[in-house]
């Protein structure tokens, strides 16, 4: 019985959001007497003396399970590498913008986006889904971008119009196209979405 | 339908009725109702309940799916030829039977849903197996980066749609955000003129395109006439207006300060 | 030095917030050899063999420190709410039917479960269950669906192979195979069931 007490509280405190102490685990597992589950905890921090990566700490009177301090360096990296590595939302946004709208420039990503979007764009090329194509004829000769034969790959497209539009995703998903943008005025080109921000 | 006919069909269907997800699903109820073999499924008999069962969804006022009619016609079809005689037996494979591709349907859907069955059966282990919190992670490493998302068609569209939806909203403004600041189409526009002197009014323009950058030309050659940078000639009332750089006088005014780039 | 290179391995699974994999685990720990690290999981494994609450697991090609599942009802005490949703059952078998034969399309699923599921489909879609993969080079170049990740991490797969076998339907529902229909077996055997009613 002391074994698996032992497991159980490893799995509360481990789960736990909040640090717990001695009495909320007396009430969870109600009926379990007192000097019982101090026993058990006195295990659990005997084993957690072992070497290892984590260990049981008691925080504002409660326990918790956590990584060692010396080891913080790696989580921090990881964390870090992680961040580096994810496709954020607005990475997400500028490629889709990209894909729409190439070639297009930063600035007028930005305008469509409503937010500058440079360092994204660099993740983007960093990743292969994006390339310069070349600079726009205008005030600066802003570079132009657009996706790689990387990107289609990354998507399963064959090529530029194997790119879902509104109408497609509707019938199939059953989903309702917002009307801004489904109301097609698709003469000008072979843009999935009516053009209503950009002039 | 006789009202001890509904009563045996309600009672031959204990199921709650919209019970079936389709009619393969209603076909397999039927098949282990009647405890009948799927391979030599009884088709006389299974097609009677099957179109009871549409019957009584409909008197009931349920919507009744186009799918179920579809199975119903099928079910009819393999009926009478199972009970057509054959014009000459030893023409057609005599293995052939016409329930054949039911069976292998009903087989195969009957195969998916023992798959959700035991896929179910892991979602629930799996659910019973709990992470750490967040929190004691931040706390060392600070916020966690966003969960990666797994970019597909379905999300670059949807991505695209939530800027372009976002865009309507936003307020337009006069001048973007992202203009070139006046400053610097000053020096663009004096670096042409060094290489060529003067320049038609016009030609100021040559390289903008939209309505911002018109604007923004228009105030740095302002700001370039009261600096003293350029003059500007008309010849006669309608004529072309020509720009021509000037060498900067000393009582030229300074340039005022951009507050922004302050 | 592999007492510590385990503990960080340990430190790094726990704190990641996705699955770890070996490739993560072998970038971030950059200039450690491969077989020093596998040597380190394995004996990090046979760690969490020994009896406790919590238990190293293989999800979605990666490692994650998780709380044995006997012990849920236990931990469940520690939550208010239902923290996961659930699936319906028409989601169920419709994800069902895309993991065991993906690539799929959805023509092709309506067709195996005899029902229309573009509604199900955005459902999956949405919870990031399903993804689209491609367009089908046949007429109409529907879309293509298969499971992401995420699927793999709810249903605690290591990876596709690792779906469950459905063996012996047959026998589930008391049919009897006639030889009369011998030669019926689905023709694409693309299915990872094993075949022992239709021979």
């Amino acid at each position: 019985m002391s074994d698996s007490l032992k497991a159980v509280i490893e799995a509360l405190i481990y789960a736990s959001p909040d640090p717990l102490t001695v009495k909320q685990i007396a009430k969870l597992l109600d009926g379990e007497p007192q000097d019982a589950i101090e026993a058990a905890l006195a295990a659990l921090k005997q084993d957690y003396e072992r070497p290892g990566g984590l260990q049981l700490v008691e925080i504002a009177g409660g326990f918790r399970i956590v990584t060692r301090p010396e080891l913080h360096e790696w989580v921090r990296k990881l964390f870090h590498e992680q961040t580096k590595q994810k496709l954020s939302v607005a990475a997400l946004e500028t490629l889709a913008v990209i894909a729409y709208k190439q070639p297009i420039t930063a600035p007028e990503i930005a305008e469509i986006r409503g937010v500058n979007t440079a360092g994204v764009l660099g993740t983007l090329i960093e990743r292969r889904l994006v390339k310069i194509v070349g600079r726009k004829p205008v005030v600066g000769r802003p570079f132009m971008y657009a996706t790689t034969r990387e990107f289609l790959d990354r998507f399963g497209l064959k090529d530029l119009n194997d790119l879902p539009k509104v109408e497609d995703m509707a019938e199939v998903l059953g989903f309702e196209a917002p009307s801004g943008l489904a109301e097609a005025g698709p003469a000008e080109s072979a843009l999935p979405f009516v053009d209503e921000t950009v002039h | 339908m006789m009202q001890e006919e509904f009563e045996s069909v309600l009672e031959a269907y204990p199921v709650k009725l919209d019970n079936f997800e389709g009619p393969l699903d209603l076909l397999l109820h039927l098949i282990k109702k009647n405890e009948v073999n799927v391979y030599d499924i009884p088709i006389v008999l299974i097609t009677k309940q099957y179109l009871d069962y549409i019957e009584l969804m409909r008197e009931l006022n349920l919507d009744v799916a186009g799918e179920f009619l579809v199975m119903a016609a099928t079910l009819i079809h393999v009926k009478s030829r199972m009970l057509l005689p054959r014009p000459d037996p030893a023409q057609e494979d005599p293995q052939e039977d016409p329930r054949e591709a039911l069976v292998r349907r009903l087989i195969e859907h009957q195969r998916y849903k023992a798959a959700a069955e035991l896929l179910h059966e892991r979602e629930t282990v799996r659910a019973a197996q709990w992470m750490r919190p967040d929190a004691v992670v931040t706390e060392i490493a600070g916020e966690a980066p966003e969960p990666e998302i797994e970019v597909d068609l379905f999300s670059l569209m949807s991505a695209f749609r939530a800027v372009l939806e976002r865009a309507r909203h936003r307020p337009k403004v006069p001048l973007p955000s992202e203009q070139i600041p006046i400053e610097t189409r000053i020096e663009q526009l004096l670096s042409r003129l060094s290489e060529t002197e003067a320049c038609g009014f016009d030609d100021l323009f040559a390289d903008v395109n939209g309505r911002s950058g018109l604007i923004v030309t228009f105030l740095a050659l302002l700001e370039m006439i009261r600096l003293k940078l350029v003059r500007v000639f008309q010849s006669g009332a309608f004529g072309p207006i020509r720009v021509y750089r000037r060498a900067r006088p000393v009582d030229a005014p300074r340039p005022i300060l951009d507050p922004e780039s302050a």
